[in-house]
């Protein structure tokens, strides 16, 4: 029994140990030569990376139902651990260039990904609860990991207050959910709450519940009005920690809406669809429309990363209709996969240019990228092309799925809306393109090889993948039929 | 305990939830508003508490234990978050923290 | 040899120029002057007689025949064919196309050859041709055209020509682009008139079900008694196209700026053929127009008036050439006006003579004209105006060829019998006296009109003395000049023996196309009336003029008895200023409002506006992420209320 | 699969082989890489051609098709279904005709990052080969929204001073139109059937409501492309600022992509909503037609000036289509065609006067006829080509748009047409008037009267397009016989659903 549960998470329970020793062995690591560690956190995740795609083909439960493993936590912890071993790609050069070889980031990034991967996992509202709270506390560690900037520390002090106001809305909201079921077991909510209370009382406490979470996982997923912190943070944590963190902690917070919604609260009663439908326009809306006014990267990225944000709630809005539910978590899925390549890439660049005390991430500083570098301004033209959802990347057939399944269950209007939006934005990211290569200007870029990797590969895999997107879709829909 | 209704528990937790979140808004040393913070953390924990008791199981309780270690995890960040900023910024005034904005 | 074997040359007509204009393309000049002339007139002279033979099989078949060369357009029921039509009344238009284009060419050898010279481009001597050639070949299409898509063809075509002719010194006339705007006002009036004949096309092919002459016409009088405003509307708008093509009332303001072209081109096309070709087009719908009484009486009154409006305004002009022009446009007028009244065959034996003696009178005036500038260059004078009358005078001596043929054609203008002028005319007044008192009296005004301005150009040109060193100095042209001159002069004094009372040779020619057409009639009362008129016209013409010398900057003898009449016929009745100000000046403002607040200031502001205003809304949001933690938490805790209080309310 | 019996795959995809050896070239081989890109998009021309000749003019349907499935999605399948048919094999050839010479027009006007402008130049191609090639909906949008990306560079990286501006202003403006046309595409997958464009128009039954909202889906994507009256104004700014060759292919090329949209989409797809929208659409396109060309009147620079032409003989072109008679809609077909040649030619002598010149201004020209005989008599072709004179080919495809309209049922008033009519008067005006402002008039300018005249490349550029204008003018029928059983076939579609209505 107890061996059986520690089986079905030997990934995330060799992760954890796998931090602790690359903790210790780090302390015998010189400071120049932090590459060990580095190699050793890949090691680690390679590894369990090997081990979550052995357990694709076996579904299992555990620890008494409050561990799934199933298509969607492979899914997702794969994308989890290959993020890792970007990470500390896009990481490892910036952290010698800025002068913070600290071991103990790569270890925090290790953590973090567990955190994810528990919420993946999960199939109670405490696990939850725990993945969330594991996932974000490494998170404010690392975004004030420049210590010695005003910004780094800025922003890791208000994703910390911020985040924890979040986790007591998510607690509160968990609280009020288990006082409407008397249980905190995702599926079982659903069974238990028409005979828990009297059901007087249980359907607001089960709005109430519901309400909490969708704010308090709303902020983690940063969608208005929950998102103000997402572009201080963004802007202030270092390049290569923000990157992680818009693709991970991102991927994670839907992890855990999706987990919510789609197993506790298909209750017709408990129908929180209007809500999600307004928040999903106001994200795409305000995300988009706020990003063509900024003049700073990595601002502009984090409120792209809003108005992503917006998108995928967009799919998830006819949760509640079982006829959608399969294409509703599937393209989110999908999407995730698309943006987190797109992501990575954009944000790698962003560590090559980088200059500490948020510098060197101005519109202007990329003018003349194209020429200075073409090939990587060519990738990441990519990636904004993939943003924009343009044909022939995948970031196209990520949005196409998306619109896809909102029009599907019904919600023309927001599809509409979001394709829109969707123009808004490509303003902003064809600014980048504009700056690269129609504008002159001498970019101070430290090329970085392991950086540059990522930025590749992701626009390779954004091009190529997007021939053949039925890989990626089966894998997303393969996930979703084991959800069940 | 039992002489006391189920209401009444839930409205304290209300209360403690909206006086944390009250702190939250209108203090502006982070220490307080950490503070505030755990208010908030701890008007869960009521409620896990009173839910448990109401539904005579244990689970709410066990529940709490876990709440109060992350929170402690929290509180070794928070604070040496605060104090790293403390010293480089001698002051941990949370209306200085507003050089991101836009 | 069976002569109807002949009806298969009809397609040459057009052929031949086409290959002429071909070969002069590709060869450009290389093989000198005489090489491009010599080769463009045989095109010319070649037409003329395959267009002979026709005429000749037509002799032995008149009826005719219709040569195909292929399918053109085939969609649905629209069928058009690249067909030739023979009958008597395109061979007739044939020859006298290629006849007198005959002519001119061989004069613009010569003519040109100075040309080219005086304004300094030497290489435009091959495009000259090429583009007589192009001219003769659409205005053989035009004529020879079995239906009226191809007819259109050779319509817009012509009137290509007449732009690339009329703008041919491009660079030069007043400011140097007043050739090249003649040119364009021309093809823009033209096409006023085109888009007239087009919208008649439509209808004809929505209520006939065909554009094929045959099918129409025969279809004619069942169309005309079943939809009788369709068949009133494709009259009229016939007729539109009409006053363009030739220059009637209200369209006729281009053919006066058409004389910035070479003279023979105002010769050729600004006279003898293309201005007809609005005259051929009635006759050649006779069928329709002879159904609607009411289309026939504005064509006639359109006609009438021009003549008289035309007639006027020539007695006014001191261009030796714009008077020319506007007695062209009243010629038509006079054609015009007797195909309205059904006098097909009168219209038709008067576009025959004008063509010669208008074609004469053209020719002369060119000779004229290089006369004096040669002068100018001999007596290096200051340089003058060669076309200005009141420069000229006293060239009867100097060019005393010149002179007894324009003599000739100006008689045979003003209708002095028994010159070809007098018997085409004459037949359309008889009509006219027959069936509409009002038209014929406004007709023999005109006449009176004629004769006046006739006898004033004579008197100024040829008569008295030399005005100007350049007069003085002029000689007289070269045979390739004054030979086509005397041809035509033959043919101006002898050709009313086509259609001479009680011969009908005409008559009996076209009624093979028209069918049964009443009898030309020859009424002597009339005929003697018009005669004294015109010599009248004549004789005060020479009274005022001949005696008392018009001289640069003194008004005119007229001007005082006439006053204002008199600076409205200068002015040409102010009929440019009154298109200026009522057409041209709205036009550009209302495009210029079109293209700057509307295009630029409204429509592309609304798209930019739409992005700047997306930009501003940015601005206004963006201040809302203050930097400041609590009001992040404010925020997201209005985002919560607002949650709770939808659900408390749903 | 056996590749000889699949021309379509090769005539779309071939240009990638050119930019594949060009890409292994070093930028400054310069003449290695323009060479390369000419003889890969006349190979292509040559593919076209073979298509043409495996085509069978008679039938009316999609032919030489490739249908390949490519993926399900969310029980969608989208296939990789390429196909020709009357509609679409005019645009076909006359984009693979246009690229050679559009790529031999840059041989001296390109000379900075010329690897970069033929590979873009070549991707362009792919995308407008697959748009008009394209019978699978998803596929269609991929392609449609692909060729916004090269070109896109096309005017950014090769284009005169606003060239930022404009190239934003293209690519948002248009990309506007297509998100609708995403959601429409996605719309009618789901509820009517996926998104196979030959099953869907036989099967595919539509109430009219949401025949409406898709038609306006639809075609709003497509109007912005024509673009129609009062959608046009990113038009003139892109095509001022685009390189000659990228003008060439945009006004050539691009905007028939969105006509072709309308005859492929709208009409046969949503017939009954169609008919009802048919007087409104058709009188925007003779608004347009009139006031463009007022508006190309009143420009200043001649490349502005052909651009409002171009929105105007668009005009016609949706004038035609929206007649839905016979007779417009196969003129609107050849008038596409037409507008590709004339215009694309009016283009490419701006082009070669620019390269002389280095501008625009129709203020710093005059007389040119003077000094370049040659252009000078090309360029008047051309202009009168573009003015629809009879015997050329402009005209036939104005003719019967015209007549076809006049008559047309679906309008129901000769006013339509009468209407438009007058924009063959006002054609004459502007061209005319640009006519003479270049090339008329004496030489006002020291700088114009050292001009060469047209070198041999420069005529070897025009000559093909100058065939095809006298043969089209002359001899239509060639090109009106593969189009025919098509339209027939479309208008029945539509006429069958306008009894539907009634």
């Amino acid at each position: 029994m107890i061996l059986s549960d520690a089986l079905a998470i030997l990934p995330l329970i060799l992760l954890i140990v796998w931090a602790m020793i690359v903790l210790l062995i780090d302390l015998w690591i010189p400071k120049g030569r932090k590459g060990i560690t580095a190699l050793l956190t890949v090691i680690g995740l390679a590894v369990a990376l090997v081990l979550t795609v052995m357990q694709a083909n076996s579904p299992t439960s555990a620890f008494s139902g409050m561990i799934k493993v199933d298509g969607f936590s492979v899914f997702l912890n794969i994308l989890y651990l290959a993020s890792g071993i970007a990470g500390v790609a896009i990481s490892f050069d910036y952290l010698n260039r800025m002068d913070l070889q600290h071991g103990e980031y790569y270890v925090l990034m290790l953590f973090s990904i567990a955190g994810a991967m528990l919420i993946s996992y999960a199939a109670d509202l405490i696990i939850i609860f725990l993945g969330i709270e594991l996932l974000s506390i490494p998170l404010y560690v690392l975004a004030g990991i420049a210590r010695s900037q005003g910004s780094s520390e800025e922003s890791s002090l208000k994703y910390f207050l911020l985040g924890t106001f979040a986790s007591a809305f998510i607690l509160f909201g968990i609280a009020w959910l288990y006082g409407a079921g008397g249980t905190t077991n995702l599926a079982g909510l659903v069974t238990a709450i028409p005979d828990g209370l009297n059901s007087a009382g249980a359907l607001p406490m089960l709005l109430a519940g519901a309400g909490f979470l969708v704010a308090g996982i709303g902020f983690k997923v940063a969608v208005v009005p929950f998102h103000a912190w997402m572009p201080d943070v963004y802007q202030g944590a270092p390049a290569p920690v923000t990157g992680f963190m818009s693709v991970v902690a991102k991927a994670a917070g839907f992890a855990a809406l999706m987990r919510v919604l789609f197993i506790a609260l298909t209750t017709e009663t408990g129908d929180v669809t209007p809500v999600l439908a307004a928040i999903a326009l106001l994200t795409m809306i305000v995300g988009n429309v706020v990003a063509i006014a900024q003049s700073n990267l990595k601002r502009m990225l984090a409120y792209s990363s809003i108005a992503n944000a917006g998108y995928l709630l967009m799919a998830l809005v006819p949760y509640s209709n079982p006829a959608v539910q399969a294409d509703s978590v599937a393209s989110a899925l999908f999407y995730l996969a698309a943006y987190a390549l797109t992501s990575f890439g954009a944000w790698a660049v962003i560590t090559m240019m980088e200059k500490g005390e948020i510098q060197g991430s101005e519109f202007s500083d990329i003018a003349g990228l194209g020429k200075k570098n073409p090939l990587l301004a060519a990738a990441l033209s990519v990636m904004m092309l993939s943003f924009t959802g343009v044909p022939l990347t995948l970031g196209f057939w990520g949005k196409f799925y998306l619109f896809r399944t909102a029009i599907e269950g019904g919600f023309i209007w927001l599809a509409v809306a979001g394709l829109l939006t969707t123009l808004v934005s490509a303003y902003y990211y064809l600014r980048v393109v504009v700056m690269m290569f129609f504008r002159d200007g001498d970019p101070d870029l430290k090329y970085s090889f392991w950086a540059s990797t990522v930025v590749f590969f992701g626009a390779l895999g954004l091009v190529v993948l997007a021939f053949f997107p039925d890989m990626m879709f089966g894998l997303a829909t393969k996930a979703v039929l084991l959800l069940k | 305990m039992s002489g006391i209704p189920l209401v009444y528990y839930l409205g304290l937790a209300v209360i403690l939830f909206s006086l944390g979140a009250a702190g939250v808004l209108i203090r502006k040393n982070a220490l307080v508003v950490f503070m505030s913070l755990e208010l908030m953390f701890n008007s869960a924990n009521l409620l896990f508490i009173t839910f448990s008791n109401y539904y005579k199981a244990l689970d709410g309780q066990i529940l709490v234990i876990f709440v109060l270690a992350t929170a402690a995890a929290e509180v070794a960040v928070g604070l040496a978050l605060m104090v790293a900023i403390f010293r480089s910024k001698g002051s941990i005034d949370l209306d200085q923290m507003n050089k991101l904005k836009g | 040899m069976n002569t109807s074997q002949l009806f298969a040359l009809a397609p040459w007509v057009v052929l031949i120029p086409v290959i002429a204009l071909l070969i002069n393309l590709i060869v450009s000049g290389r093989l000198g002057e005489k090489f491009a002339g010599i080769l463009a007139s045989s095109a010319a002279a070649l037409s003329f007689v395959v267009s002979i033979l026709l005429a000749i099989a037509l002799g032995s078949d008149p009826m005719g025949s219709t040569i195909s060369l292929g399918t053109w357009i085939n969609i649905g029921n629209l069928s058009i064919d690249w067909a030739f039509r023979v009958d008597t009344l395109s061979v007739m238009m044939m020859l006298v196309v290629s006849g007198v284009g005959t002519l001119i060419h061989i004069y613009s050898i010569a003519y040109m050859h100075a040309d080219v010279r005086l304004n300094g481009d030497l290489k435009r001597y091959t495009r000259f041709f090429v583009f007589m050639n192009l001219f003769i070949a659409s205005m053989m299409l035009l004529v020879s055209a079995d239906n009226f898509l191809m007819m259109f063809v050779g319509w817009e075509g012509v009137g290509l020509c007449s732009y690339l002719l009329i703008g041919f010194w491009f660079e030069k006339g007043k400011d140097g682009t007043a050739n090249a705007a003649a040119g364009k006002k021309a093809f823009i009036t033209n096409r006023i008139g085109d888009f007239g004949f087009l919208v008649a096309i439509f209808l004809i092919y929505w209520n006939f079900g065909s554009l094929q002459f045959d099918k129409v016409f025969s279809m004619a009088p069942m169309v005309a008694t079943a939809m009788p405003g369709a068949a009133l509307a494709i009259t009229l708008f016939m007729l539109l196209g009409v006053t363009g093509k030739s220059a009637q009332l209200p369209l006729h303001v281009w053919l006066p700026d058409a004389m910035a072209g070479p003279t023979p081109v105002s010769a050729l096309i600004h006279a003898a053929t293309m201005v007809t070709a609005g005259v051929y087009l009635v006759a050649r719908s006779a069928p329709i127009f002879s159904q609607v009484p009411g289309g026939q009486t504005a064509v006639t009154w359109v006609g009438t008036i021009t003549a008289l409006f035309a007639a006027t305004i020539a007695l006014g002009q001191n261009d030796i050439k714009k008077v020319l022009a506007y007695s062209t446009i009243s010629q038509i007028g006079y054609m015009v006006a007797a195909v309205g009244m059904g006098a097909y065959v009168a219209a038709m034996f008067h576009l025959i003579t004008h063509a010669f003696f208008k074609g004469l009178l053209f020719l002369a005036a060119g000779s004229v004209i290089q006369a004096v500038e040669r002068g100018e260059e001999a007596a290096h004078s200051e340089e003058i105006d060669p076309q200005d009358m009141r420069q000229m005078g006293g060239l009867r001596k100097r060019l005393p060829l010149t002179f007894w043929t324009y003599l000739i054609g100006g008689l045979s203008l003003a209708a002095i019998a028994p010159l070809a002028g007098f018997f085409s005319k004459d037949e359309i007044v008889a009509y006219a006296s027959a069936n509409h008192a009002a038209v014929f009296w406004i007709l023999l005004i005109a006449a009176f009109f004629t004769a006046l301005y006739v006898g004033r150009q004579i008197s100024m040109v040829f008569l008295g003395s030399p005005r100007s060193k350049a007069a003085g100095h002029a000689t007289e042209s070269s045979p390739t000049i004054t030979v086509p001159l005397v041809i035509l002069a033959v043919l101006a004094a002898f050709g009313g023996v086509l259609n001479l009372p009680g011969l009908q040779w005409l008559e009996t020619w076209l009624a093979h196309t028209f069918g049964t057409v009443a009898p030309s009639q020859f009424v002597w009362l009339v005929a003697l009336g018009s005669l004294a008129l015109g010599l009248v016209g004549l004789a005060i013409g020479w009274l005022i003029y001949g005696r008392t010398p018009v001289k640069v900057g003194k008004p005119d003898p007229l001007k005082k008895p006439l006053g204002f009449i008199f600076t409205g016929m200068q002015n040409k009745w102010f009929v440019d200023e009154i298109y200026n100000f009522l057409i041209i000046t709205p036009f550009n403002a209302l495009a210029q409002f079109f293209a700057g607040p509307i295009d630029l200031g409204s429509i592309d502001r609304v798209a930019n506006g739409l992005a700047s205003g997306t930009q501003a809304v940015a601005g206004g949001i963006r201040k809302f992420e203050n930097g400041f933690v609590r009001s992040y938490a404010f925020w997201m805790l209005l985002g919560l209320a607002a949650i709770m209080t939808y659900f408390i309310l749903r | 699969m056996n590749l000889g019996s699949t021309p379509l795959i090769w005539v779309t995809f071939f240009p990638l082989a050119g930019v594949l050896i060009i890409l292994f070239l070093k930028p400054e081989w310069k003449k290695a890489i323009r060479w390369t890109a000419l003889i890969t998009s006349l190979a292509v021309f040559g593919l076209s051609v073979w298509v043409l000749a495996l085509f069978n003019a008679a039938n009316p349907d999609a032919q030489l098709g490739v249908n390949q499935a490519w993926f399900t999605l969310g029980g969608n399948q989208i296939s990789f279904h390429l196909g020709v048919d009357g509609l679409s094999i005019l645009l076909l050839l006359l984009t693979t005709l246009l690229s050679p010479i559009a790529i031999l027009s840059t041989w001296k006007a390109i000379e900075e990052k010329v690897k970069g402008f033929m590979i873009f130049f070549l991707l362009l191609e792919v995308g407008l080969v697959g748009v008009f090639l394209a019978l699978d909906m998803v596929l269609f949008y991929i392609f449609w929204e692909f060729t916004l990306v090269p070109m896109y560079f096309l005017i950014g990286l090769w284009g005169a001073e606003r060239r930022i501006y404009a190239t934003l202003k293209f690519f948002l403006y248009t990309m506007a139109g297509s998100l609708l046309m995403l959601a429409g595409i996605l719309f009618v997958g789901l509820k009517y059937g996926g998104f196979d464009l030959t099953t869907l128009t036989s099967t595919a039954n539509i109430p009219l409501t949401v025949q409406m909202w898709l038609f306006v889906a639809f075609g709003l994507a497509f109007a912005i492309k024509v673009p129609v009256w009062p959608l046009h104004s990113w038009l003139p700014d892109a095509h001022t600022e685009a390189p000659t060759a990228g003008s060439v292919i945009l006004a050539g090329v691009l905007l028939k992509m969105g006509t072709y949209g309308f005859l492929r989409f709208n009409l046969p797809l949503f017939p009954q909503a169609t008919i009802q929208a048919a007087p409104y659409v058709a009188a925007l396109g003779i608004v347009g037609i009139l006031y463009a060309a007022m508006v190309a009147y009143r420009q200043q620079d001649v490349k502005r000036l052909v651009a409002y032409s171009s929105i105007a003989h668009l005009g016609f072109v949706m004038l035609g289509l929206f007649a839905l008679d016979q007779l417009s809609v196969e003129g609107a077909i050849l008038q596409m065609v037409n507008h590709g040649l004339s215009t694309g030619a009016l283009f490419l002598i701006i082009g070669f006067i620019y390269e002389r010149r280095h501008t625009h201004q129709m203020d710093a020209f005059g007389g040119l006829w003077k000094v370049m005989p040659v252009m000078g008599s090309l360029a008047l072709v051309v202009t009168l080509s573009s003015a629809g004179l009879p015997g050329l080919n402009g005209f036939v495809g104005e003719f019967n748009i015209l007549v076809g309209a006049f008559g047309s049922k679906a309008l129901g008033s000769p006013w339509f047409a009468g209407v438009a009519t007058l924009g063959v008067i006002l054609a004459a005006v502007y061209l005319l008037h640009m006519f003479q402002r270049v090339f008329l008039g004496p030489v006002t300018h020291e700088e114009n009267l050292k001009l060469k005249d047209m070198s041999l490349r420069e005529i070897i550029v025009l000559v093909p397009i100058l065939i095809l204008i006298f043969w089209i003018g002359i001899a239509p029928q060639t090109f009106l016989n593969l189009i025919a059983p098509a339209v027939e076939k479309l208008l029945s579609v539509v006429s069958a659903a306008g009894l539907a209505l009634v």
